[in-house]
C-alpha cells in the first residue's frame, strides 16, 4: 500500500448515479479484485476522512485502474463533479483480495458464481474478470432494483452474466437469490462470491448453506484509517463478541465467519 | 536549531507523536510513513484484559470532525506481550503506552506488567474512562481522583507520566493541578468531546453506545483553549492535540503553550501528516529565529 | 398535525426559533425572513447597562464553526425600552428576552423593568457570563447558583423562565436538575463551547479577549448529546441548539428529546433557515405519522 | 436587500491573483458603490460563513452586477474555480453606500480623489463611475505592490486614472498618499474617498486632515450576519469604547468617526 497523487484519466456516468472513474496506477504493486483504495476527496475539512471503494478494473498495459461508484452523499457528489485531468490523492491498494482468503480447493472448483449488488457491482465485475483470466468460466449475476441501475456499458460480453431486476425491467424478475434457487442446475460444487447490501450477503450465504455450497463475502463498513490502526471498522465474526477489522483482516471473508444478525 | 523535548527523563526527538487510538501499535502505519521521524508514537489504550470493543459503527463523520465509540478494544496486556512488544523493541521512535482502566487497579496492573520494558519509554494514562467504583463518572472528572491514581502509579514507575486530560469538565486547570500535585511528568489535552449524531431514518443514535467521542478539526478550538489555560496553571509539561492538520494547527498549540502535540483523526486524512508538521515546525522556527521549542511559549 | 410547543403559560406556534445573539432584536432580519412564521424570537443578551461589547476582532472561522466574543453588546434595558420595545410591539411571533449580566442584581433589574412589557413572552436566562461576585466563575457552572438565581427570578415574574445552559461543565444534567429546582419552566441549551484560535503569524489570539465561543455545525454533536442528557435528567422541556443547518438536524435535536429548537449560526449561512427548518419538520412529521412535537419523543 | 440565487455570466481574471466575477442582478433594488454584497460559496461546512465582497460595476441594461476579488483563502479559492452558469447565492445589497454617508457640501465640491488599494479596488471603481456620472470628473488612484497587480482591463478610459507601484514597476512609484503630498496642485476643496488596507487608509485620513480635505473611508472587518444583528463587524468610532457595526452602519463612513489605532 501507498498514497500518491493520481490523475483522472476518465469519469464517466454507466447507470443512473452510478460513475466509473479510471485512473493511472502509479505504484508497481498490483491490485486484485477485492482490494480497495481510499481517496481523500476535496481539500476542505468537510468532508473529511478519506472516502474508500473497491478496485473494478485494472489494466496493467496501461497502468490504469478503476472504480464504479455510487453517488450518495457528499463525498461521492463531489467526486461525480471532477474531470479528466484532476488530480485525486489514493491510498491504495488496501484490504486482503479473494485471491488471499479463498481455499485452495474452492479456487479449483468448476463453477463459480459471482453475485453483485448496488455499490459492491465494482469489485465483482474484477473479480469475474480474474476468475475468467484464470481459465474460469464465472456466472456473474447482477441485481439492481430497476432496469435504469444496470451499468450495462460495463459489462464484459464475454463473461456469462445474468441480470436480476425486483421490478422485472430488465433480466430475471426477483432477487439475485430467487435467481439461483429457480435454477438447481448450479450444482453444490460452486463457490460463490458476493458484494453489496448485507441483505443481499445473508441471502447468498444462507443459500450457500443450504445447498452446501462455498461462501464468500466482501464487507463494508464505516471506515477511518483504513489500515487496521483504530479499530473503527470492525464486523462481529463467529465466538463470543469477536471482532475483524473490516479494511485488514477483510473485506473479503470466507461467510462462515461472520457472525449474522 | 533543536527540536528536542524533554518530558520527565525522556528526550523526544522531536514534539509531533501519533494520537493513542489513531495508530494502534505502530505497525500498521510502519509502510506509509517513516516511524523513526515520529517525535513518539502514543499507542492505542492498554487495560489488562483484552477488550473486544463495543458495537458497530463504531465511527460517523460529523461537520470537520469525526465521532467514535471504539471501546477501548485491545488485545489485552498478555497479548500485547506477545504479539505488539516484538515489533516495538526494533523501534528507535519513543514509545509511549496508553493506559486504560475501568479501576485504579486496572492501570496498576498495566504498568505493573510492562514496566520493565525497554521498548516502553513512557505512560500515558487515560483519564477518560468511567471508573466503575465511582458510579462510573470518568476518573479525569474528579480532581481527588486524579491525584491519588496519579500518585499511585507515580510510586509503579520511574517512566514518564503522562496524564491525559478530559475536556468534559468544568475547569481543566484544575485537574491538570491534581495530575501534578499527583507526581505527573506532564499532561497531555484533549481527549475526546462529549457529542452525539442521531440517525433520524432510524430514528435511534448511529452509533449504539450512544454518546461517544468527538476529534478532528472541529475541536482543534476546544484542545488550544485547553491547552492554553492548562499550560497557565501548571508549570509541567503540556502536550497539546485535537484537530491538528497541518503544521500551523500545531504552531498554534505550541504557542498556546504546548511543549509537544499530538496527531490523530488528521492521520486518517493524510498518513504523512506527522511529518509535515514537524518540518513546518522547523521551517516556521527558522522564518522565526526559534532555537528551541519553548522559544514558542509566552507570546500570549 | 399539531407544531405548537407549550413553554410554561406559552404556547409558541412552531418549535423553530431564532437564537440569542444571532438575530438581534428581530428588526435587521424583518427584510429577509417573514418574522410571523417564527416559533419564537430569542433577543441578543440585555443587560441593565449598555454594554459596548469587546475590542474587534469578535469573529473568526473556524472548521465548520465559528469562534466569537462579542462581550454582550447591547444597547442595556434602558435604550431597549425606547429603541427595540416599540418594534417588538408590532410582532405577533412569541419574543423571548434573553438576559445577562455579571450579578444576581443585574438579571433581577432587567426582569424588574421588563415583566410588565406586553410584547415580551418570557425570557431565557443566560447563565454562562461569569458571576464577577464568584471569582468570575460562569452562573451556569454552579448548581447552587443557578438554583438561587433560578429561584430568585421565579418570584419575579410569571412569565416562562428558560435558564440557558452552558456546555462547558463535568455534568450538565446536575445544572438542568438545578435550574428545575429553582423554578425554571424550561432550559436551553447549548451555549458556545470554550475555544480559541491563534495567529501564528501575529503569534497572538486572533480575538483579542482570548478565549472565546465556538458554535455552529462543529459542535452540533456536542449539542445533540446535551440535550440527550438534560432531557433525561429533568421534566421540564428542553429547547436544543447548536449547530442546526438544516431540518434533518433539528430532527435530529427533537429525537434527542428536545420540545423546540433554536437556528443561530445557520442564520448566517442562509436567512431563510428558521422557515425551512419547520416546513422539514412538517414533512418529516407527516411521512412517519407523527400528530405532536411529543411524538418525537421516546425512540432513544 | 434579498436573498437570491444568481448565474455567473463571466469571470476572468483581471491581475495577478485578482478576478472579476460577473453575475445577473435578479432584484429591483439598484445597487450603489460602497454597497456590498454575501456570497455562499460552496455547499459544504467548511468554508461556513458567507463571505462579503463589494460591488465593482452595475449595468442597469443588462442587469449585471460585478465584483473584483482577491484570491485569500479557501472560500476566494473555490469562488475563482467557478464557472459561467454556476449558481451563485446571493445576499445584498448590503450596507450604507457612498451617496447616503457623503454630505450634500462634499457632494456639490469639484475634486473628487477616489484612492483604491488591494480589494478595495472594486468599489471604487464603481464610485468612479458613480462620480462620472453624476458629471463629475474624479480622479481615481490605484495602488499596488507591484505591476502584475494592477487590473488594467477593468479600468475605464474616460476616467482620469493614476497607477502608483511600490517598486515602481507601473506608474508612480511610491504610495498613493506619496502621490497625492507630490502633487500641491490638489486643491484644499477635494474630498478623499479610499478603501483598502488599513495602513493606506490611515494615510489618506492623515492627508485629509493635515491638508483640510473631507475624508470618506470604505472599512472591512470579518463578518457572520451581513445585516446588522450579530454585533460581530464592529470598528471603534470616536467617543469613549463606541461601536458602529461596519455591515450595517457602514462600510462607508466620514473618516473623522472612526477611532483609528
Ligand atoms: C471496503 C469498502 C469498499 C467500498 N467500495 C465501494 C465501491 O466500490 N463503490 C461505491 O460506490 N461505494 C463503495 N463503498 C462505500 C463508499 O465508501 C461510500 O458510499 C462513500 O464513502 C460515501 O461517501 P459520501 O460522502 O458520498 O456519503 P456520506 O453522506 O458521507 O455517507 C453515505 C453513506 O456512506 C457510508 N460511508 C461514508 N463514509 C464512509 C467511510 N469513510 N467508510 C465507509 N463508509 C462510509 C456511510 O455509512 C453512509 O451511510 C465502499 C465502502 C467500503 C468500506
Ligand atoms: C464589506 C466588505 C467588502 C469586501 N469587499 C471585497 C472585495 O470587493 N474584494 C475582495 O477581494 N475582498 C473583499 N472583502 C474581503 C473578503 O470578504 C475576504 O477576502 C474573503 O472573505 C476571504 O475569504 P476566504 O475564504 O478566501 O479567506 P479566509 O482564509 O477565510 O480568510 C482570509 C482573510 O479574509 C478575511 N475574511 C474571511 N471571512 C470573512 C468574512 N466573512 N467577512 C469579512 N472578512 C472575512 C479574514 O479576515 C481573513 O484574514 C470585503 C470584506 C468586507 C467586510
Ligand atoms: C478512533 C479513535 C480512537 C481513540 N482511542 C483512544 C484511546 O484508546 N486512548 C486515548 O487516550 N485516546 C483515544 N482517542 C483520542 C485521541 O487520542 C485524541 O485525544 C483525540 O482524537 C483528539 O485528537 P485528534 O482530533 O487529533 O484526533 C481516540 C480517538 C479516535 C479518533
Ligand atoms: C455572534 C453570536 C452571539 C451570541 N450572543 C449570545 C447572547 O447574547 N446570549 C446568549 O445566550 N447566547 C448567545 N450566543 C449563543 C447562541 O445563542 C447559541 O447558543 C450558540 O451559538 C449555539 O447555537 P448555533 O450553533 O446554532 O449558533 C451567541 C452566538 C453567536 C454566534
Ligand atoms: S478503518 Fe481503522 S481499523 Fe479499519
Ligand atoms: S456582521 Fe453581524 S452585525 Fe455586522
Amino acid at each position: 500500500m501507498k498514497q500518491f497523487i493520481s490523475q483522472i484519466s476518465d469519469l464517466q456516468s454507466v447507470a443512473e448515479g452510478y460513475y466509473r472513474l479510471d485512473f493511472q496506477w502509479l505504484i508497481d504493486t498490483v491490485p486484485r479484485a477485492g482490494q480497495f483504495l481510499t481517496i481523500k476527496i476535496g481539500n476542505s475539512t468537510s468532508p473529511l476522512l478519506r472516502r474508500p471503494f473497491a478496485i473494478s478494473s485494472f489494466d496493467a498495459s496501461t497502468s490504469t485502474a478503476s472504480i464504479i461508484f455510487q453517488k450518495r452523499g457528499k463525498g461521492t457528489e463531489l467526486l461525480s463533479v471532477m474531470k479528466p485531468g484532476d488530480d485525486i490523492d489514493i491510498l491504495g491498494p488496501l484490504g486482503n483480495s479473494f485471491s488471499r482468503i479463498v481455499s485452495e480447493e474452492d479456487e479449483s472448483k468448476e463453477n463459480h458464481i459471482v453475485v453483485a449488488g448496488g455499490i459492491g457491482t465494482g469489485p465483482m465485475l474484477y473479480l469475474a474478470d480474474e476468475l475468467k483470466n484464470n481459465g474460469k468460466n464465472p456466472l456473474l449475476i447482477i441485481g439492481c432494483r430497476t432496469r435504469d441501475l444496470v451499468p450495462y456499458s460495463v459489462l464484459d460480453n464475454s463473461i456469462n452474466t445474468v441480470i436480476c431486476t425486483d421490478d422485472g425491467s430488465a433480466g430475471f424478475k426477483g432477487t439475485v437469490v430467487d435467481y439461483m434457487r429457480s435454477n438447481p442446475g448450479l450444482d453444490s460444487n460452486s463457490v460463490i462470491y458476493s458484494c453489496g447490501p448485507e441483505p443481499m450477503l445473508k441471502g447468498c450465504q444462507l443459500f450457500a448453506d443450504e445447498t452446501g455450497k462455498s461462501s464468500y463475502v466482501s464487507l463494508e463498513q464505516m471506515m477511518a484509517c483504513g489500515v487496521g490502526a483504530c479499530m473503527g471498522c470492525t464486523c462481529e465474526t463467529r465466538g463470543e463478541k469477536q471482532y475483524a477489522r473490516v479494511c485488514k483482516d477483510g473485506p473479503v471473508f470466507a461467510g462462515g465467519e461472520i457472525k449474522w444478525t | 536549531m533543536d527540536l528536542t523535548v524533554k518530558i520527565g527523563s525522556l528526550t523526544m526527538s522531536n514534539p509531533v507523536g501519533t494520537a493513542s487510538g489513531t495508530f494502534g501499535f505502530g505497525e500498521e502505519y510502519g509502510e506509509l510513513i517513516d516511524l523513526s521521524q515520529l517525535g513518539a508514537i502514543y499507542t492505542k489504550a492498554l487495560t489488562p484484559e483484552p477488550r473486544p470493543g463495543n458495537a458497530v459503527p463504531r465511527l460517523v463523520e460529523t461537520p470537520s470532525g469525526i465521532l467514535n465509540s471504539i471501546g477501548l478494544a485491545n488485545p489485552g496486556v498478555d497479548r500485547f506481550m506477545s504479539e505488539k512488544v516484538p515489533f516495538l523493541e526494533t523501534l528507535k521512535t519513543s514509545v509511549i503506552l496508553n493506559v486504560s482502566g475501568s479501576t485504579e487497579d486496572d492501570y496498576r496492573k498495566v504498568l505493573e506488567k510492562t514496566d520493565s520494558l525497554s521498548c516502553i519509554d513512557g505512560y500515558e494514562i487515560n483519564i477518560s474512562c468511567p471508573n466503575v467504583k465511582h458510579g462510573g463518572l470518568a476518573f479525569g472528572t474528579d480532581p481527588r481522583q486524579v491525584e491519588t491514581l496519579t500518585a499511585s502509579l507515580r510510586k509503579m514507575t520511574d517512566k514518564p507520566l503522562i496524564l491525559k486530560l478530559t475536556p468534559n469538565v468544568t475547569d481543566i486547570s484544575v485537574i491538570a493541578k491534581a495530575a501534578e500535585a499527583g507526581g505527573a511528568d506532564a499532561v497531555s489535552c484533549i481527549n475526546t468531546v462529549r457529542g452525539m449524531v442521531i440517525d433520524t431514518r432510524k430514528r435511534k443514535s448511529v452509533i449504539p453506545a450512544g454518546i461517544a467521542g468527538l476529534s478532528g478539526p472541529a475541536v482543534r478550538p476546544v484542545g488550544v483553549a485547553a491547552t492554553y489555560t492548562v499550560s497557565r496553571a501548571v508549570s509541567i509539561p503540556v502536550i497539546g492535540l485535537g484537530g491538528i492538520m497541518c503544521a500551523d494547527d500545531a504552531i498554534q498549540y505550541l504557542l498556546a503553550g504546548a511543549s509537544a502535540v499530538q496527531v490523530g483523526t488528521g492521520l486518517f486524512v493524510d498518513p504523512q501528516l506527522p511529518l509535515k508538521v514537524s518540518g513546518g515546525i522547523s521551517a516556521y522556527m527558522n522564518e522565526n529565529g526559534f532555537e528551541k521549542i519553548i522559544d514558542f511559549h509566552g507570546f500570549l
